[in-house]
């Protein structure tokens, strides 16, 4: 049963949760479509699209750590017109926003899948990746450098009037002035964190254990750090913050609204449970009505309350 | 297609030979929709780490008693949580997963060809083979072999008819499991142990070759069909001289294949295999299970 | 029994193995004394050392994560001349080498630090904390910009004569910028990586756990971090590396080895397990002899090999 | 001092009361050195996560049998898992660690506060003070209590002698335990329950209360000389009381401090406790006993 009390409405987007799935954890929604209806997220957020066609990284391409999982996928994906041709139908069907997810190598990359995709009836919000740190070209180097991400942003920015999401990297000395750039190039929202660049070494072979030697590291172990940033970039713009990076259960979801994050997104914790998402929107549920709080945007950033910052929502 | 994901309850869980454990589950909605050479997805432990879950094949699900049975070796972390798990205990589970073997009608002499914990999905194919062979032979329903490791009388019914070959290889003597149930399946069985303590000293893919050539083996007594279907399930060496060999001998040959898994349902395309026409296939979702033609790096 | 193939020299420390524990999580040596011969280790690192003596933060202080802490300590240290009148007669008397950890708000202090420290007769070497999370002044924020880092290994290496570690913060887009910049104004080594910066909120209060808001992460969590930023710096700069986070085993060690560490230390994981640093000399032993390498030098940064790079001792 | 760290054996893990477990392990290395107050600090999993280890105070301890006793809530996810022990296999243990509570050789009449699980360390303290005045006044060495929760007969020889005064409070009459033990080792047992279920409605600290300002109370029926120490562990604000009324009535008081530990040796500086004059002591090593004014923020 739909519950007022945690709707949302980010930039435009509005959700009858605050609970999304995250990029690259969610294929295009088919595959967790077998163990619950869909419908009941807050928002899907599609896998990587670039505009070619993508094959990804040779074998291996995940490997697990301590709480933690590191991956080098390489952004596989069917390109943007087959994402088109095949999968828009589908999702274009669920009732709940779908938000695709954007890389480039260059920048003209990005506004071109912008433009391509703002053509589609229906599509919610691009969310735009500056920060995978698993390609060749492109990816995490635009989220590394504030004046390069402002760029990518502008150009998508140019080619759409959907709903821009900039999603930042946490691979960087301050993740405030990257999150101040995006902003000011024109994102709507902010999402963080995108992977932290990690990389293990097979002992018996002597070298490691990724082709691409980096991966990206995500799960439970980084959450401190992700936490972290959606709490300091929530003090550095005006913006809404979707926050992820470790989330597996409604507590971690708290612990990020209460940073300031106005939606979360669940990305490896669907590799754990693929119902942590539908058991982290029924806790939130219980949370806000045991918190006696209606609305659940009372809750975004009050944990700054105690620290002489003002919830922006207050 | 609805999936199953919560948990079911541990029925046994023994040691059946060193390091080597069976354990049998409650779960009446996979055993329902199981086919041979499906997997379930299990978290071993309510930890955070290790934090994946482990995909184990399925080696027997019995629909009528709402069973699942899995025979898995301890090799790492989760493996050893596994073993720990006790008869009564609850265990998370996803499944089942992938594709299965194909068993096409026109099945006349199928050859399995196992290595070591690699003949587990094995065993559920052999009894779904001799099923799917009687029943099209216009016998009535067989019941399914309830206790996989109880062998000599495992299937219900020991089937006269001559099934299928099966060559399969262990280290030694004493790892060797699931031979009773597959000669109780109908099938020829040839065993193999590297170390030569039982049976033919070498590898199945050397009983195969040889089979290959001089055509029904000597000690078989009878004259088989020509082989029409390979499949198998093993070590990668295995799989890659199976392949060959098959595409040699141009028979369609089946293997089940490996690599490590996130979400075990295609989503994160984290287990991905090189498919012959380029791109990369996910093992399980389009696999675990591919036609050996299909995959390249074999 | 002491066995030559893991002896290791690293800027003229002379150590019999390359284990090291790290500082702030074995006190000034003592409290791990109940538990085995602590001349036993390849190397004693201080905890953080300041001028004046500090009190610390107030608790809580730490707070457990997955697979990792998170600690506020706040370089709670009785301060140099305490140090030296009541800890140095002990760890003087010790048979390995002993590394004074030091830290200060200003450059100055760094200075001073040096020349008051390197009067101690039979002291080892200085290790310049320039990565504090948990102090209000100093501390990380040198260690975030390469000019800042420069300036303080500068200022320490005018008051020395003794061999200058640089430890580095992690919390950087580009870990080799800060490790050149260290080797360039004078730093003999380098050890890494000091702990992430992360948060946590008790959601029942709904305030961050710790006083600062802010902590440092450190556990397994992070070893994929830290093995990725060993690896960079081995890249970087031509001077030893000394690599740390999230080692719990003789496995862990030898991927920061191949990694392009020439020592390593354990610190979180002595609270694991109180023999941790003895299990991993006594894995590397064994490992050395079953690779059949007569000098584990051969082993630092060999896995680089597999990418093109040579290993820098071969 | 050698301090042990390594495996022990577990001889017994039974709930004995809802949530609450009593762990017997086999260790004559701690069990030598033990003394009241003290604590082991226990890794509750092989696995990463929960990474730290969890310190639980020593509820008694026996050289002579080489058993350590510990008495625990399960409140998380480190409890749970020590709770899912089973007897006979091994358990990751460091201790004893840090300085218990002084039994000064002037005491005549010690008054014993305990809340809850708290009451766990304080059974091993009664234990030791009866064996203290005992052996002091010049009576053969007694035979330690062999297991506490046996209880009506738990020591050796039951003391006839008036050896101190005990308030204990619980939620309620199910979660009592440890109760005649105290008795046996002769201390005069009032108990509490915050519902009522038995004894007194109302706080420990209420008795104590009464207690200070009537003198012994009337239910005694005979005359103990003046309270001349308090020891007390519990949630804090029973400790605060404790601290605030012993102060006021000028008795030494002694209270076991809980913080978050990583290290438990001193080491890490991360279990801080403010002390009277200024910095921080650590409760791990300066502790878990403090005497109340020693530390500020009770
Ligand atoms: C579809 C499928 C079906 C399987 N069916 C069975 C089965 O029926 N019975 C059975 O015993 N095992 C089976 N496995 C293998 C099983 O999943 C692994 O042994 C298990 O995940 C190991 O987990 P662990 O935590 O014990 O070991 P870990 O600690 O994770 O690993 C131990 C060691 O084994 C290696 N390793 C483990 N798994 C793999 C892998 N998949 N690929 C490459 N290296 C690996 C690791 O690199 C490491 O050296 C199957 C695997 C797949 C993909
Ligand atoms: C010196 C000492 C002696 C102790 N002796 C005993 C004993 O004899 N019996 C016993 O049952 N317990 C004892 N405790 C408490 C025990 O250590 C904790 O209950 C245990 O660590 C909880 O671990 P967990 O993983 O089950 O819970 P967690 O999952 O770690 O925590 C569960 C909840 O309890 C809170 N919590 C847990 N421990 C503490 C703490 N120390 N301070 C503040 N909040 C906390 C957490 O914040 C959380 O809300 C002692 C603690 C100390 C410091
Ligand atoms: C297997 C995998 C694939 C991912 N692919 C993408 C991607 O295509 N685009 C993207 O922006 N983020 C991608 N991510 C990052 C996640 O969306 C998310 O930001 C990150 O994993 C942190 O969240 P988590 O800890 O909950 O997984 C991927 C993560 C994983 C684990
Ligand atoms: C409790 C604690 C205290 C620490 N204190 C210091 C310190 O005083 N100086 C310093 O340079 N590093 C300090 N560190 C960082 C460690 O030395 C080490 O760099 C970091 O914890 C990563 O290693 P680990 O994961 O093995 O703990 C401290 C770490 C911990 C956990
Ligand atoms: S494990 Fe995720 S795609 Fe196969
Ligand atoms: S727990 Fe480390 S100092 Fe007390």
């Amino acid at each position: 049963m739909d519950n007022k009390s945690i709707f949302i409405n980010i930039c435009g987007i509005a959700m009858k949760n605050p609970v999304m799935v995250a990029s690259g954890t969610f294929g295009f929604g088919q595959e967790y479509a077998g163990f619950y209806d869909i419908n009941l997220l807050g928002a899907i957020v599609t896998k990587g699209l670039t505009f070619e066609p993508k094959a990804g990284n040779p074998p291996p391409r995940i490997c697990e750590t301590p709480a933690g999982m590191l991956n080098s996928i390489g952004l596989e994906n069917p390109g943007v017109e087959d994402f088109i041709a095949k999968e828009w139908p589908h999702l274009s069907r669920l009732s709940i926003p779908v938000i695709a997810n954007i890389d480039g190598d260059t920048v003209d990359d990005y506004h071109k899948m912008a433009r391509r995709l703002s053509s589609l009836e229906g599509l919610a919000a691009l969310e735009v990746n500056i920060s995978c740190p698993n390609v060749e070209k492109g990816g995490m180097a635009f989220g590394q450098d504030p004046e390069s991400a402002a760029e990518v942003i502008k150009a998508v920015r140019e080619g759409t009037d959907l709903p821009v999401i900039a999603k930042l990297s946490p691979n960087v000395t301050s993740i405030q002035k990257i999150a101040e750039a995006a902003v000011s190039a024109g994102a709507d929202a902010i999402s963080l964190i995108n992977t932290l660049l990690g990389m293990a070494i097979d002992i018996n072979k002597k070298r490691p254990v990724f082709h691409r030697t980096f991966a990206g590291l995500s799960g439970p172990a980084v959450k401190p750090v992700a936490l972290r940033m959606v709490w300091e970039v929530y003090e550095a713009v005006k913006v809404p913050v979707i926050g992820m990076g470790g989330i597996t259960t409604w507590q971690d979801a708290v612990e990020f609204i209460l940073a300031g994050a106005s939606a979360v997104a669940v990305g490896t914790g669907n590799f754990l449970d693929p119902l942590a998402p539908i058991k982290i929107i029924e806790g939130l549920k219980k949370y806000t009505a045991a918190q006696g709080v209606r609305d659940i945007g009372e809750l975004i950033g009050s944990a700054h309350l105690f620290t002489g910052v003002k919830s922006r929502f207050k | 297609m609805s999936l199953f994901c919560g948990h079911a309850k541990i029925k046994d869980n023994i040691e059946i030979a060193p390091g080597i454990y069976h354990m049998v589950l409650n779960c009446p909605e996979v055993a329902e929709d199981a086919a041979p050479g499906q997997f379930i997805h299990i978290r071993c432990t309510d930890a955070l780490s290790p934090l994946l879950r482990r995909p184990i094949s399925i080696a027997m699900a019995d629909k009528k008693e709402g069973t699942v049975e899995v025979i898995y070796r301890v090799v790492g972390q989760g493996t050893r949580l596994l073993a720990g798990k006790k008869k009564g205990q609850m265990l998370d589970i996803m499944g089942p997963l992938g594709h299965g073997f194909p068993i096409p009608p026109w099945v006349k002499h199928p050859v399995i060809v196992g290595g070591g914990i690699g003949t587990a999905p094995l065993l559920f194919l052999a009894e779904s083979i001799r099923e799917h062979k009687l029943s099209s032979a216009g016998s009535p329903e067989l019941s399914g072999c309830e206790d996989i490791m109880k062998t000599g009388n495992s299937c219900g019914k020991p089937a006269k008819e001559f099934i299928g070959t099966v060559f399969v290889g262990f280290l030694t003597e004493k790892e060797i499991f699931g031979a009773e149930l597959l000669k109780d399946c109908g099938f020829k069985v040839e065993i193999c142990t590297d170390d030569g303590s039982r049976g033919y000293k070498g590898f199945p893919t050397d009983l195969l070759e040889m089979y290959l050539n001089d055509g029904p083996s000597p000690s078989s007594g009878k004259v088989s069909p020509a082989i029409d279907i390979i499949y198998a399930c093993g070590p990668s060496p295995l799989l890659s001289k199976v392949a060959s060999m098959a595409s040699r001998a141009k028979i369609p040959a089946y293997v089940s294949l490996e690599e490590r898994m996130a979400c075990g349902v295609g989503a994160c395309l984290g287990c991905a295999v090189k498919s012959a026409d380029g791109g990369y296939m996910k093992i399980c979702k389009d696999g675990p299970v591919f036609e050996v033609s299909q995959v390249t790096d074999l």
